[in-house]
């Protein structure tokens, strides 16, 4: 059973992976990284229970964790073309020169 | 009443495994029907749609069925953290990508279907 | 959990992650959009996180995991904004002669491997002698249960304080080069709002990014925790200072681009990641210069609380004073590279990009 | 023969990787690209260490059931009972694998599970962080020649050397030909 699903997670893996060779937009790449991401939490979780040592989750979490660090990185890329301003209004800290959004 | 406790114990010890086995492989096939959806549909929102419902499904039964498999009370909690991590984060990067898109000027294909959306790489 | 044959199972995950590894390192020759090459380099770091899992190292695939899932994504994208976005086209000609060259290296490579050991040997010389002494001591030596971390940080402290050491001179060059982050304070900067075809469009309310701003706040504060945890069970299981202080810059990377640089200053500020980079250099050392005042060798953690016995010598194991010392330098490590890596985003995100609209 | 191919098919994968890497480094002009194909070279090396770290049958370095849990007071009070078990653990005894049944399986001497080898893990561990370290010096050394030339194509660059260079000269033979 185990087997079998590990079997299955790799088939959607490679379906994952032509998505992001085949683009054709920059954000088809950037879903297909995050789905990527996404399969990697359960397989890394599942090849735990294949290899008979399931306490090595922590490297799973970790992925669950921060993996849309890099989406939210991307959109700001995109939108603003700078990692200088935030994604909110201001934050109340007295401004110190013109930051923040126009 | 501890009877009745000890009966369910006894049940759950014994459909532990299978059932666990059977979630494992329904969410590794509702992975797949995902990423064939991310493969096929004709552009980038019906893309979204497809893998961001398939992908909170399939680990939400991915991760019970290894809940359930579990030889320690400290293996389900971590997978309780990573589902619960997972609905917080998933949701989150599929919106961000959406918003993106969106503000990017990217516009939904439509029209007849057969239109695979390959045209304007 | 019994499985059918742990061996054979694990051979098939390694020959097909081995295989989609060498699929996405032959697109990334051939892409020449930036872009997508960093897209796919994440990709290729979550492969081999994934094979690193299946060949036993989950300390490796810790760090490859806290590395590429934030960081070096997040790197190679703050130097595009000040760099270029596509690489030149190259004409066909100018191929041939590295291929030539990588095809008869490969060559030359490959009938080498004739003479290795095989896959899986556990006589090979490499598994046989040192390695094997380390499994078996560590137990009544060190007393933990990870022996990773065991050799990290006692038997090869010399190794490991020489690449804390690396990684902050590179932290240190990254800021002489490119500024501590204080040009971001005196840019009057205005967000230039885009679509894909460089067109500036009007701000609208979907701009306010709601959903991402709660998120993060509740992600962030558990960031942190969670590189804590990583940090102090690094002894019993996957973890260390190296996997912990890469997380911790994690979360100081997501609140920066959450809430703009000038916020992220203000809730650590520069001289902060500074300061703890030096610290924790300092520390790993200083622990090594308290043992020599010990009575010990450089870096012998068994010096580091010796008893107060005129016999104590080398011979003697103290695991509780190697736990104390493994402790210390591991925080050391922690704090080395979570402070080289902020100092080095804070480099890259405090520097205005200064982009044509051709190169974009 | 397919056992041959079993046996070495991951020093062929690598040693594929690290020829694209290679390619890579070598074709590009872009420098960006550059640095990706020198990573790609990095990470080859990364999991050839780890590659001959792999113990057929065994697991994570992380010592667990009666290795870890035998050690201390219990186990010194077992070895007083003179009730250890069958296979005597001898700490230090041995430089390597008794013969537990078929070549290249079973435990090292005096552990009673079978672990792949801990210190190419090590090694590859701390590596890891340096090479996203080192890669980042290499984008700012990027950025700062972006600044200079106005270009990242190393071409470009060389050509601007090329010109400063000749300008250069120019200059100062026209200086000594007025002096």
């Amino acid at each position: 059973m185990i087997a079998a699903a590990t079997l299955a997670l790799f088939v959607a893996v490679v379906l994952v992976l032509i998505r992001a060779f085949r683009g054709p937009s920059l954000y088809d790449r950037v879903l297909a990284v995050n789905v990527f991401g996404t399969k990697t939490v359960l397989i890394i979780s599942v090849l735990g229970f294949l290899m008979g040592r399931p306490e090595f989750m922590d490297i799973a979490i970790l992925y669950a964790l921060i993996n849309f660090v890099s989406i939210i990185a991307i959109l700001k890329f995109f939108r603003y073309r700078s990692f200088q301003v935030g994604l909110t209004r201001a934050p109340k800290v007295p401004p110190r020169t013109g930051e923040g959004e126009a | 009443m501890a009877e009745l406790l000890e009966t369910l114990l006894s049940w759950f010890h014994v459909v532990r495994e299978p059932v666990g086995g059977v979630l494992l492989v329904v969410g590794g096939l509702l992975a797949i029907v995902g990423a064939v959806g991310l493969l096929r549909f004709p552009d980038i929102y019906t893309r979204l749609h497809a893998t961001s419902v398939t992908d909170t499904g399939a680990a939400t039964l991915m991760i019970v069925g290894m809940i359930l498999l579990s030889p320690t009370g400290w293996v389900a909690l971590k997978l309780v953290f990573i589902w619960v991590f997972m609905f917080l984060a998933n949701p989150t990067a599929s919106h961000a990508i959406a918003n993106a898109a969106y503000t990017a000027g990217m516009e939904p294909k439509i029209g007849p279907s057969g239109d695979t959306g390959e045209a304007d790489r | 959990m019994s499985v059918v044959n742990p061996d054979i199972g694990v051979l098939l995950v390694n020959v097909t992650l081995l295989a989609l590894l060498f699929f996405v390192a032959i697109a990334i020759a051939r892409l020449r959009s930036l872009f997508a090459i960093v897209m796919l380099t994440g990709a290729y770091s979550l492969i081999s996180a994934m094979w690193f899992v299946a060949v036993d190292a989950v300390d490796v695939a810790f760090t490859e995991a806290a590395v590429g899932a934030g960081v070096s994504t997040v790197l190679m994208l703050g130097a595009m904004l000040l760099t270029a976005r596509t690489a030149r086209v190259e004409p066909n000609w100018k191929r041939l002669g590295p291929l030539a060259v990588c095809l008869v290296t490969g060559a030359v490579l490959i009938y080498a491997t004739i003479d290795l050991p095989a896959f899986g040997d556990a006589d090979s010389a490499a598994n046989s002698h040192v390695g094997a002494m380390y499994l078996q001591r560590t137990a009544a030596e060190i007393d933990i249960p990870n022996v990773v971390t065991a050799v990290l940080a006692s038997y090869r402290g010399f190794d490991t304080l020489g690449e804390t050491a690396v990684v902050f001179a590179a932290g240190l060059a990254v800021s002489l080069l490119l500024g501590f982050g204080e040009r971001s304070l005196s840019a009057s900067h205005k967000p230039a709002r885009a679509n894909l075809k460089g067109v500036l469009v009007p701000s609208n309310k979907s701009d306010h990014h709601v959903v991402l701003r709660v998120v993060a706040k509740v992600l962030i504060p558990i960031v942190m925790i969670y590189a804590l945890y990583v940090h102090f069970h690094g002894e019993l299981s996957a973890g260390g200072g190296f996997q912990a202080g890469t997380i911790f810059a994690v979360a100081i990377v997501l609140y920066s681009l959450l809430f703009g640089i000038t916020a992220a200053l203000d809730a650590f500020p520069v001289i902060w990641a500074r300061s703890i980079a030096a610290f924790g250099v300092l520390l790993y050392a200083g622990v090594g210069f308290w043992a020599l005042m010990n009575g010990g060798n450089y870096l012998d953690y068994d010096f580091v609380l010796p008893p107060d016995d005129p016999d104590y010598g080398p011979e003697d194991a103290n695991t509780w004073s190697q736990h104390v010392g493994i402790i210390l330098i591991e925080l050391g490590v922690l704090f080395a590279v979570a402070g080289s890596l902020i100092s080095i985003f804070y480099a890259f995100a405090g520097r205005a990009p200064e982009i044509r609209d051709e190169d974009w | 023969m397919f056992e041959f191919i079993g046996e070495r098919y991951n020093y062929w994968m690598i040693i594929g990787l690290m020829m694209i890497g290679l390619y890579i480094t070598f074709q590009s002009s872009n420098l960006i690209k550059r640095l990706t194909g020198l990573s790609i070279f990095q990470t080859s090396v990364f999991l050839f260490y780890v590659t001959l770290s792999k113990v057929n049958g065994g697991s994570a370095p992380i010592l667990f059931g009666r290795d870890w849990k035998g050690q201390g007071k219990k186990a010194e009070a077992e070895a007083a009972n003179g009730a250890t078990g069958d296979a005597v653990a001898t700490p230090y005894g041995g430089d390597g694998h008794g013969d537990a049944g078929a070549v290249g399986y079973g435990p090292v001497d005096g552990l009673y599970e079978t672990y792949s080898n801990p210190l190419p893990h090590v090694l590859i561990l701390t590596a890891i962080v340096v090479s996203v370290a080192t890669l980042s010096l290499g984008l700012a050394l990027i950025v700062r020649i972006r600044e200079a030339y106005g270009s990242i194509e190393s071409d470009d660059v060389a050509r601007a050397d090329l010109e400063t260079a000749l300008a250069e000269a120019a200059d100062r033979d026209e200086s000594e030909a007025t002096a």
